[in-house]
């Protein structure tokens, strides 16, 4: 099984896509990989934060997906 | 004690949620109630907002109960809007019974800044010439931090 | 800008005002609200409030104008009950309709804090031994300190 | 026509009646000797005001009413 990578907000639009799958196992770098101009300057932001399945990570650079996992890149909310 | 958790991708109308859950907390103080709906700001025709399903709900669920820790109640309701939304359509809602009424009123307080600047959705307003993502704004980490 | 103040000395439901209300504001960003009841406290078995017909009106008006004045409000309503009311009757409804969220929920703070303890109301409650007169208390106090 | 003195909270319940005819005029000494024991004492302390025709005396000492006006004794308003 793949993982889905999930675009949330803007970084959706950059990605020209709500989601995509790439191969399993995925970690920061990898996922980097997949990214490409200014989504991957967008993931790297310090204010995006990752989520696997949807448990943020502390660090997004920790990042070690799995097959089936959901790996989920949040932009900053907007505000009120 | 009760909490009321619900994202809804369809208008909604405020009194029918509010109604019922005052009913619900007789021998209560006070209900405190907010109600934001899509402001009609000069050029804004609709406004979008985007949720991720599996966290999106599941934050609010521990809002709400952060907030029914914090203060003294009896109730809390919350009631959230996805999807696009016109100019007048009720985005949120947030009810809180209590006792007292200061406890009623900042749980509202409290609620509603952690919805607007610590929850999980991403808005874009629909202008004449297209989508645009709103930012988050210096106000609400101002907001917050009175919390912190 | 609109402004209701109401005595009223029959029960009433607080759902009635707030709709017209609201929809008298469109393009609003919320309304806040608070509604208080009789509260059910151990034996109690009823409240009243007394007015001064000639001042309590008049006074509930220059707390709204003085309300509007402070916060950035598009409209105020503010109902409150006189006479004998039982637990679970509504006593006061403040609503306040503004641009944005902070105004109207600081609004509704601000004219709760003032009607419970800065207008012509004075209040008795009946025990089984009879009617007792509510004194002031030092919360009130220092709730309305924060408006000074 | 007498001046009206209007007895609010539990002022009415030490004067017996919600509220009282007297002749004009109307000083603060005279209003004392109209108002016996109890009431007297609730109407000397300092968080009891005086208001003539629904206006508020600065200070109620200076009480000066006419011909058909309303004297309200209002003593602490009640908590929240």
């Amino acid at each position: 099984m793949p993982i889905t990578v999930v675009f949330l907000g803007k970084l959706a639009d950059l990605a020209g896509t709500p989601e995509k799958e790439v191969e399993a196992p995925l970690d920061w770098e990898g996922l980097l990989d997949e990214l490409q101009g200014p989504l991957g300057d967008a993931a790297m932001a310090d204010r995006t934060r990752v989520a696997v399945n949807g448990e943020l990570l502390a660090d997004k650079t920790a990042l070690s997906a799995q097959d089936g996992d959901e790996v989920a890149l949040l932009p900053p909310v907007s505000g009120g | 004690m009760a909490r009321f958790v619900e994202l809804l991708t369809e208008p909604f109308n405020p009194g029918q949620f509010v109604g019922p859950f005052t009913n619900a907390h007789p021998g209560l103080g006070g209900v405190c109630t907010f109600v934001g709906e899509v402001r009609c700001d000069a050029g804004v025709e609709a406004l979008e907002l985007i949720h991720y399903e599996r966290m999106t709900l599941k934050g609010m669920q521990e809002l709400a109960d952060t907030a029914i820790a914090r203060f003294d109640l009896m109730g809390l309701l919350v009631v959230h809007r996805t999807g696009v939304m016109r100019v007048g359509e009720p985005i949120v809602l947030v009810s809180a019974a209590a006792k007292h009424r200061r406890e009623a009123i900042e749980a509202v307080d409290f609620a509603m800044d952690h919805l607007k600047s610590d929850s999980w959705f991403w808005k874009r307003e629909k202008r004449a010439d297209g989508w645009h993502w709103i930012e988050p704004r210096e106000r609400d980490h101002s907001d917050l931090a009175r919390w912190a």
